[in-house]
């Protein structure tokens, strides 16, 4: 276990420098660059810059070098958590803005994912329990519309019920603003977790659909089998062996699906985030792909990348930890 | 239906009267047993036989009340009664309600078909085993795991105090079914019910593991009802036998008698389709194909597939004749008290 | 270099609000025997805990007294929203602090006044001025304020171009860059090429004239040999290094990226009110950091930001208005500079070329427009219409000029267009060029949420009368990068610098090559004998005393009227939102892109709570 | 005799069923269990009716979508009514003509309907020109209109303009770029992973490798990323290809990965094998022995991946970074609605979330239909 742990964070460690290549790639890749889009901004608000001084600029930022090269300088800062500096944004570097960003993109993400499966799970059960029923017929037909509906218009829709319909104007931020600046504590957590509801039912409403439906088919399947019935005929609780026996083992295909799962829960993120103005990756981004910051553009889907390796990494974890059958040598 | 004379001495354990099972199915009702009556004796061995699909596991999952949702005993009764406590009619139980619970895994125990799925593959197996001790003794984690790894012992499992902690995957599929066995009789089982025990086991392995089931059943002096399809296995190990086919007894008595002188001819095909050392006839398999359940013939349920059908045969159904030794059969060929067949 | 974003930023911004107050003459001779002055209870407190002197060591001999319309009470913090933070100049703008200062609310009112400094002198030939500054003034320190601080931020961070690659060219006047000699710790003097009237004036539109020698000086190369100049450029972002001592009313106290920024009130700022209150009389400015223009419109109506004129637009008035009954907000409004849009002279395609240096064409374009039905539809009908012509803010405002050419009226927009020869000859219903050749006009307009749906209007309106255009719609860089090129015909965006044409004179005329950028080919080949004459009379005016150069500047703008150089829409009123806690908020404020957003002195100095927030 | 009579009688409890068990052909029988799926017929249909609709936007749309009325801005949805005033029937639906002014507290232009005028709807009528089949007809025959006033059934924009229409050629854009970004999802998805599954070897291991590599990025940020790419300067037709493409070229990935797995085993088959041995090369074995037999495994992929299509293109154009005007989608129209002062006060402007969830759920309806009937057993 221990040799596959320290395999996969190798084999994570070369996908990451592709994956940090790529990145940087894609992001190069628009046309133009962050001093044209700089120039634009200065003439937004009425100052127009001279040609000289954007070339300066340009110099200054080493835009004017061949891609590789402007990769090798941003990647040799990494180790030194240098991840650059973002040009639009004043030059602050890349790591000051978006680590506290990143904690609270995984805070959200990792929660969604977390409610997300404690609800589906038991829903799902519950559903698979009573199949064909009233109970399982209501879930399935609920579930089925909330998979049609985008995360984006989820967020849409909160955002107007509380305008609209309770009148307020802020439900923006993910903490109140009086814990603005403060590093974590206990009262910021929890002012955090009251304002993540709305969010996470936006990021995660398809997921919950899409995933209590697959547990509900494995829970069918893994209820026909035998061991079910070896189970029901020691004499156990029907409850015991439902969820002992059956739901123990309809689980594992749900943990290995986090890896599907995960990335939709981060495109929710971005958008719901930009909807709801969280302060999280997602409009960052946004922002830096429309100013064409390219470190800071280039950093966050790194990240995002990252989030991703390191849920799998991890699902694959819990996934050998439940299923004994996997074996990784 | 009597006690046969020569067991007077053993009385009834279970017996099982006129059983009728329904399934809800989209295309309506149907009935998958129709009128079974059986009966086991104690520390004796009944044989189910029958082709796949005539109901054998239906029989033994009613008396575990193990039936699906969709099925629902819906006649008859299952009569157990054990010397040291009240006798209990199993179908008037609720179904997993306490008192079938109780029984199941205590005083009724089962072993199925498939070793490779009948267990869980996330437990091991001695965590299963622990599972019904705990259940039904009051003996605590230590003593039971203690219990378990003696039954392990017991069922030939080499190594037990290490094969306890193993996962079902590690095992073979002899070592599964042997471990089925260790669960089943963890817990001083009055019946076991082996169903198809072997089918998915190689030859070498189905005969120790008949063996095994024999020499449990003696130390524990259960009672013991196997399901086969294979006549063979019935005669090596059953004491009585009954033949079923789609969901009636046709045939019931002692093997000696139903095999030595097959009266159903449905028995007679099945044994007509059995190899057998020395032998010299042809093999002949069965004409013809179990009737859906749902296209059921509306005489003698064998009577499409039978050489000898009469035309009563095909308008009515044959009831149960009574013959000597505690035999009967669903034959109109014995209504008029004689074979022709012969 | 890095100052240069933020100077310009500063220029531009536009956090600007205009109260009531009024600098007295600097020379008001104030006693000190019958004045006590005042201070906040927070610095009180310092004071007698022996951390700060007392307040009258710390004002100047002769500090700036204000006249505020209502005396206010000290404390509390005072919560502001931004979005997309890309701005050191937020602080900055807050913060402060310019030689001079233009008259409010409204320039056209009167002069400039002083600020910094506590008055100044042209010599007889307007070459030179000499400002004189206020004796014993501090830094937030408590280290000397002097001429040598000036001087040095000229000659070590203006024109050094390590630091600074374009020094501000409002000072270079003939061409050539001023040059700045302290004459005592107390007194300088700019030197021009040229008489120059316009100087002080120009000395208001800059909002840092120095930085603290005594800091930035130990990170300067000159003054520290081991200092270096990227380490410098570094510091000198006002919330890395250069914020925390400044002689602004509130210095940079803590700065969280991304997440906001606390101002703390500077002990020793030199500004009181006319009961000798220190001010500000905040104690404390937080500026807040949103995802979106849209948290901090929201963040306004819910009462979390106490005001805001700069990320708040037209199209949040309907919204404020039909909230604020339940709120404790207010409305007020600015007049602000709309949508103009620009005519390239020197187009390289000669048809279009032909025909944008058409006047009966330019003025049949003007008055084709139905300002009324856009004024309808994007601006709450408080669009005051105007043409091509001098703001009403500026000194040189003429009614007749901003009406001209300005009534929508098809017919005559018809005439025009047949006097140009610009007629339908082959009968599809789109007129063409005079050549014969199909004439389509390509309008750049960059995604901006006011503009793209006007100039929309725009082109049906102008296709009822024949003209076709034909929309650019794109992002921001790409129309800015296509503005610096020849490529284009008509550009949109806001009109600058009608309020004051002399502080940007190049928007106008070609001080040098290439400008302005609708007529690059201005200075060797002016395209009308009309922009000729408008612009040796707009050159002229810098180096006039101020009624001939007012004079100058007003004919221009008579030119520039009746010849239709570009076209505009007209100033509308845009809402800003004010918490009603808040004390000395004006109801209307002009805002005025050469004076910075925060001139002519919005002082956020005077502004007060009347109640302590919540939060 | 007697055996038909008893068969007759098994039947009788399930007499519907009774033509299931005579023989049919494999797509009727795939029909047939088609047509049972209600859910997936009400998808068919209403998308059916959708693409009709968008077939023919200048027939359907009562305006044109471009066009402002400047003097009808945020126009609440108009009431189609059937009593008039006194109370009496009306047959034919009407609406009454709006006037607006502005109040001045609000600065809100309010319509005042004028009841003595009702308009009573027409349909066929005149209004402004548009072509149909790519401009081979010329005609101006909308559905339906007024002759005076104005019908705004889902009101207007903030340029006077109808949201309706706007929906209606805003849907055109949405609903063809799912189609054409999934024909070119199908057409690269299916080639490559057929070829790598025939292939195998290094080419196999690059593009298992490529396929691993896209997707170790979260798909939104990465079409975020992508879509950034398309040049600002492109004419916004050209912008509605690029974003096609890039949505096509992201998505491919997982169509690909399934049809290798579905084709390895294929590749084991007999008749391949058999083919194989008859010297077929290998396009032929893959276009006329393999890609048939995968098609209705690419057909059930397909329209389950159109719904996926539609809302990246609907997110990114809601971002800003998708389609570009004078061109509109659903996601632009929702962007425009994604202001805190359209909520409060034009909520109609919403609307166009509507069809966008329909359109999804059709599409999920239909492919768990076709599911069905391609792979009875998957379905759950």
């Amino acid at each position: 276990m221990l040799s596959f742990v320290i395999r996969r964070l190798l084999l994570m460690i070369l996908m990451m420098i592709v994956i940090s290549m790529v990145s940087f790639v894609i992001i190069q890749l628009p046309p133009g660059d962050w001093v044209t889009s700089y120039a634009a901004h200065l003439r937004a608000i009425s100052s127009p810059a001279s040609e000289a001084t954007l070339e300066a600029l340009r110099e200054r930022y080493g835009l004017g070098e061949p891609v590789w090269r402007q990769y090798l300088f941003w990647v040799s800062g990494f180790p030194r958590g240098d991840f650059g500096i973002a040009m639009s944004m004043q030059d602050t570097p890349v790591a000051d803005l978006v680590l506290p960003r990143f904690g609270m993109s995984l805070l959200l993400s990792l929660s969604t994912l977390v409610v997300v499966l404690g609800l589906a799970i038991p829903f799902g059960i519950i559903a698979a329990v009573n199949r064909n029923g009233p109970i399982d017929y209501l879930f399935s037909t609920v579930a089925f519309f909330a998979l049609s509906i985008p995360s984006f218009i989820v967020a849409l829709g909160i955002l107007f019920i509380s305008v609209f319909y309770f009148g307020a104007v802020s439900i923006g931020g993910l903490y109140d603003a009086q814990y603005m600046g403060e590093p974590m504590n206990w009262a910021k957590f929890k002012s955090t977790l009251e304002h993540m509801p709305g969010p996470m039912l936006a990021i995660g409403l398809g997921g919950l659909a899409g995933t209590m439906r697959i547990m509900r088919g494995n829970m069918l399947d893994v209820l026909s089998q035998q061991f079910i019935e070896t189970a029901r005929a020691k004499g156990l609780r029907e409850r015991v062996v439902v969820v002992k026996h059956a739901a123990r083992l309809a689980v594992n295909p749900i943990i290995s699906r986090v890896g599907i799962h995960l990335p939709e829960i981060i495109g929710g993120e971005v958008i719901v985030s930009v909807i709801l103005g969280l302060p999280t990756l997602g409009p960052l981004f946004l922002r830096a792909v429309l100013a064409q910051d390219m470190y800071l553009a280039g950093t966050i889907i790194m990240l995002f990348a990252l989030i991703l390796l390191i849920g799998n990494l991890l699902a694959d974890l819990v996934l050998a930890w439940s299923d004994p059958r996997i074996t990784y040598n | 239906m009597t006690d046969g004379s020569a067991a007077a001495t053993s009385r009834q354990l279970l017996r099982v009267d006129d059983l009728r099972v329904e399934f809800d199915t989209d295309y309506g009702k149907v009935c998958a047993l129709d009128g079974v009556s059986l009966a086991v004796e104690e520390g004796r061995t009944l044989g189910i036989v029958g082709e796949s699909g005539c109901g054998k596991s239906i029989t033994a999952r009613s008396i575990m009340r193990l039936l699906p949702q969709n099925a629902s005993i819906t006649g008859g009764s299952i009569h157990y009664s054990a010397p040291d406590t009240a006798p209990v009619d199993v179908t008037a139980l609720k179904p997993n309600g306490a008192t079938i619970r109780q029984l199941r895994g205590n005083a009724f125990a089962m072993i199925f078909q498939e070793p490779m799925t009948s267990l869980s593959p996330v437990y091991t197996v001695g965590a299963q085993i622990m599972e019904a001790i705990l259940l039904h003794t009051d003996l605590n984690r230590r003593e039971a795991r203690e219990r378990a790894i003696e039954m392990l012992d017991r069922v030939n499992i080499p190594a037990p105090e290490k094969r306890v902690d193993a996962y079902p995957h590690q095992l073979s599929g002899g070592m599964r079914q042997r471990v089925m066995i260790a669960m089943a009789l963890s817990c001083s089982p009055r019946l076991l019910i082996a169903d198809e025990p072997t089918t998915a086991l190689d030859v070498t392995i189905e005969a120790q593991i008949l063996d095994l089931l024999q020499q449990m059943q003696a130390a524990e002096n259960a009672s013991l009802i196997i399901i086969t399809h294979d006549l063979g296995v019935v005669a090596e190990t059953a004491d009585h036998v009954a033949v079923m086919y789609v969901g009636r007894v046709v045939e019931s008595g002692t093997v000696q008698d139903v095999l030595g002188d097959p009266q159903h001819p449905y028995t007679r095909a099945l044994l007509h389709s059995v190899p057998r050392i020395g032998a010299k006839a042809r093999l002949s398999p069965v004409g013809g194909t179990v009737p859906s359940l749902l296209e059921m013939p509306r005489g003698c349920k064998f009577a499409p597939r039978c050489s000898v059908a009469k035309s009563i045969c095909h308008s009515s159904e044959p009831p149960s004749f009574a013959l000597a030794g505690g035999r009967s059969v669903k034959c109109w060929l014995h209504d008029q008290g004689g074979g022709t067949g012969r | 270099m890095r100052y240069l974003s933020a100077f310009a930023a500063t220029l531009a911004g536009a956090y600007c609000l205009t109260a009531g107050g009024l600098v007295l003459a600097a020379d008001t001779p104030l006693a000190p025997d019958d004045w006590a002055h005042k201070e906040s209870p927070m610095l009180r407190e310092m004071v007698d805990a022996g951390q700060l002197p007392p307040l009258e060591e710390r004002l100047p001999a002769n500090p700036a007294v204000v006249q505020v319309e209502e005396i206010g009470t000290f404390g509390d913090t005072m919560v502001n929203g931004v979005a997309f933070l890309r701005n050191e100049y937020i602080p900055n703008q807050i913060a402060k602090a310019t030689l001079t200062t233009p008259t409010f609310p409204l320039p056209s009112e009167g002069p400039i006044l002083p600020n910094v400094a506590s008055g100044w002198e042209y010599n007889e030939d307007g070459t030179e001025i000499t400002f004189t500054l206020r004796e014993g003034m501090k830094w937030s320190d408590g280290e000397p304020f002097t001429a040598d601080d000036i001087v040095f931020f000229w000659e070590d961070i203006l024109l050094d171009e390590n630091v600074t690659r374009t020094p501000p060219l409002v000072l270079a006047a003939g061409g050539e860059m001023a040059e700045l000699e302290k004459i005592d710790d107390y007194a300088i003097r700019f030197k021009f090429a040229v008489p120059y009237y316009f100087a002080n004036t120009a000395l208001a539109t800059l909002d840092d004239i120095a930085w603290p020698k005594h800091i930035v000086g130990e990170m300067h190369p000159k003054y520290n040999s081991e200092a270096t100049y990227e380490e410098l450029n570094e510091n000198l972002l006002y919330f890395l290094g250069r914020g925390k001592v400044s002689i602004g009313a509130w210095v940079l106290e803590e700065y969280v990226p991304g997440e906001k920024f606390v101002l703390v009130r500077n002990p020793y700022y030199w500004k009181v009110d006319q009961d000798g209150n220190q001010l500000p009389y905040f104690d404390r400015v937080e500026i807040r950091e949103v995802e979106d223009r849209q948290s901090v419109a929201l963040g306004n109506v819910s009462g979390e930001f106490d005001s805001d004129g700069m990320w708040v637009g037209v199209q949040h008035l309907q919204l404020f208005l039909s909230e604020k009954e339940n709120r404790q907000y207010d409305i007020g409004y600015s007049s602000v500079a709309g949508m103009a849009m620009y005519f390239n002279y020197d187009v390289e395609d000669e048809t279009v070329r032909e025909v944008l240096r058409d006047a009966n064409f330019r003025r049949a374009f003007s008055v084709a427009i139905n300002r009324d039905d856009i004024n309808f539809v994007s601006f709450n009908d408080l669009l005051t219409t105007r043409g091509w012509a001098w703001s009403p803010l500026s000194q040189y405002y003429d009614e007749e000029a901003a009406g001209s050419y300005v009534e929508h009226d098809e017919d005559r927009a018809r005439e025009l267009l047949d006097e140009a020869g610009i007629v339908d000859a082959d009968g599809d219903g789109m007129r063409e060029a005079p050549d014969g050749s199909e004439l389509q006009i390509i309008v750049d307009v960059s995604q901006h949420d006011l503009y793209v749906p006007i100039t929309e209007m725009i082109r049906e309106q102008l296709a009822d009368v024949g003209i076709d255009l034909v929309l650019n719609v794109q992002h921001q860089d790409l129309i800015e990068e296509r503005r610096l090129g020849r490529d284009w015909h008509v550009h949109v965006w806001d009109l600058y610098g009608t309020e004051v044409p002399l502080a940007n004179l190049s928007l106008w005329v070609p001080v040098s090559d290439g400008q302005p950028y609708w007529h690059q080919e201005a200075a060797s080949a002016p395209f009308s004998p009309e922009f000729a004459e408008y612009s040796d009379l707009l050159l002229s005016a810098p180096a006039l005393p101020n009624v001939e150069a007012k004079a100058a500047i007003k004919q221009a703008g008579d030119i520039m009227s009746e010849n239709v150089f570009g076209v505009y829409i007209g100033d509308y009123e845009r809402p800003f939102i004010k918490s009603d806690r808040l004390g000395n908020m004006p109801d209307r404020y002009a805002r005025i892109q050469e004076f910075g957003s925060n001139m002519p002195a919005f002082r956020y100095d005077q502004v007060f709570g009347r109640w302590d927030r919540e939060n | 005799m007697d055996a038909t009579d008893t068969r007759q009688e098994a039947q009788a409890p399930a007499p519907e069923e009774e033509q299931a068990f005579r023989p049919l052909s494999v797509r009727r029988l795939m029909w047939r269990r088609f047509r049972r799926n209600r859910m997936a017929m009400i998808g068919a249909v209403l998308l059916s009716c959708m693409y009709l609709m968008i077939a023919v936007p200048g027939f359907f749309a009562p305006y044109e979508f471009d066009r402002g009325n400047p003097r009808y801005v945020f126009v609440a949805p108009q009431a189609l009514h059937f009593l008039d005033d006194e109370g009496g029937f009306h047959v034919r639906p009407f609406v009454y003509p709006l006037t607006g002014k502005r109040d001045p507290a609000t600065m809100r232009v309010v319509y005042t309907e004028d009841r003595e005028n009702p308009q009573a709807i027409r349909f066929f009528v005149r209004g402004y020109d548009y072509t149909l089949f790519f401009g081979l007809i010329e005609t101006n025959i909308q559905l339906f209109g007024v002759d005076e006033g104005t019908i705004f059934l889902a009101g207007t924009d903030g340029r006077g303009r109808d949201m309706l229409s706007r929906i209606i050629n805003g849907g055109r854009v949405s609903l063809t770029i799912g189609l054409l970004a999934i024909v070119i999802m199908v057409f690269v998805g299916t080639a490559i992973g057929t070829l790598s599954a025939y292939r195998g070897g290094w080419f196999d291991t690059i593009v298992q490798r490529v396929i691993e590599l896209i997707r170790s990025f979260p798909q939104l940020p990465l079409w975020m990323a992508m879509a950034a790419i398309i040049p600002p300067g492109w004419p916004s037709i050209w912008v509605f290809f690029g974003i096609t493409i890039v949505l096509a070229m992201i998505e491919w990935t997982s169509l690909a990965r399934e049809i290798r797995g579905k084709a390895l085993a294929l590749k084991t088959a007999d008749y391949v094998a058999a083919a194989e041995v008859a010297g077929a090369r290998a396009p032929r074995i893959i276009f006329v022995h393999m890609i048939p037999n995968l098609s209705s495994h690419i057909l059930v992929t397909a329209t389950l991946a159109v719904p996926t299509i539609i809302l990246a293109e609907s997110a990114l154009s809601f971002l800003g970074l998708g389609i570009k005007a004078p061109m509109t989608s659903w996601g632009v129209l929702l962007s425009e609605a994604n202001k805190i002062e359209i909520f409060r006060l034009s909520p109609w402007m919403l609307t166009p979330a509507i069809p966008l969830i329909l359109t999804v759920m059709s599409f999920n309806f239909l492919g768990d239909g076709l599911r069905d009937v391609a792979d009875p057993h998957s379905s759950r």
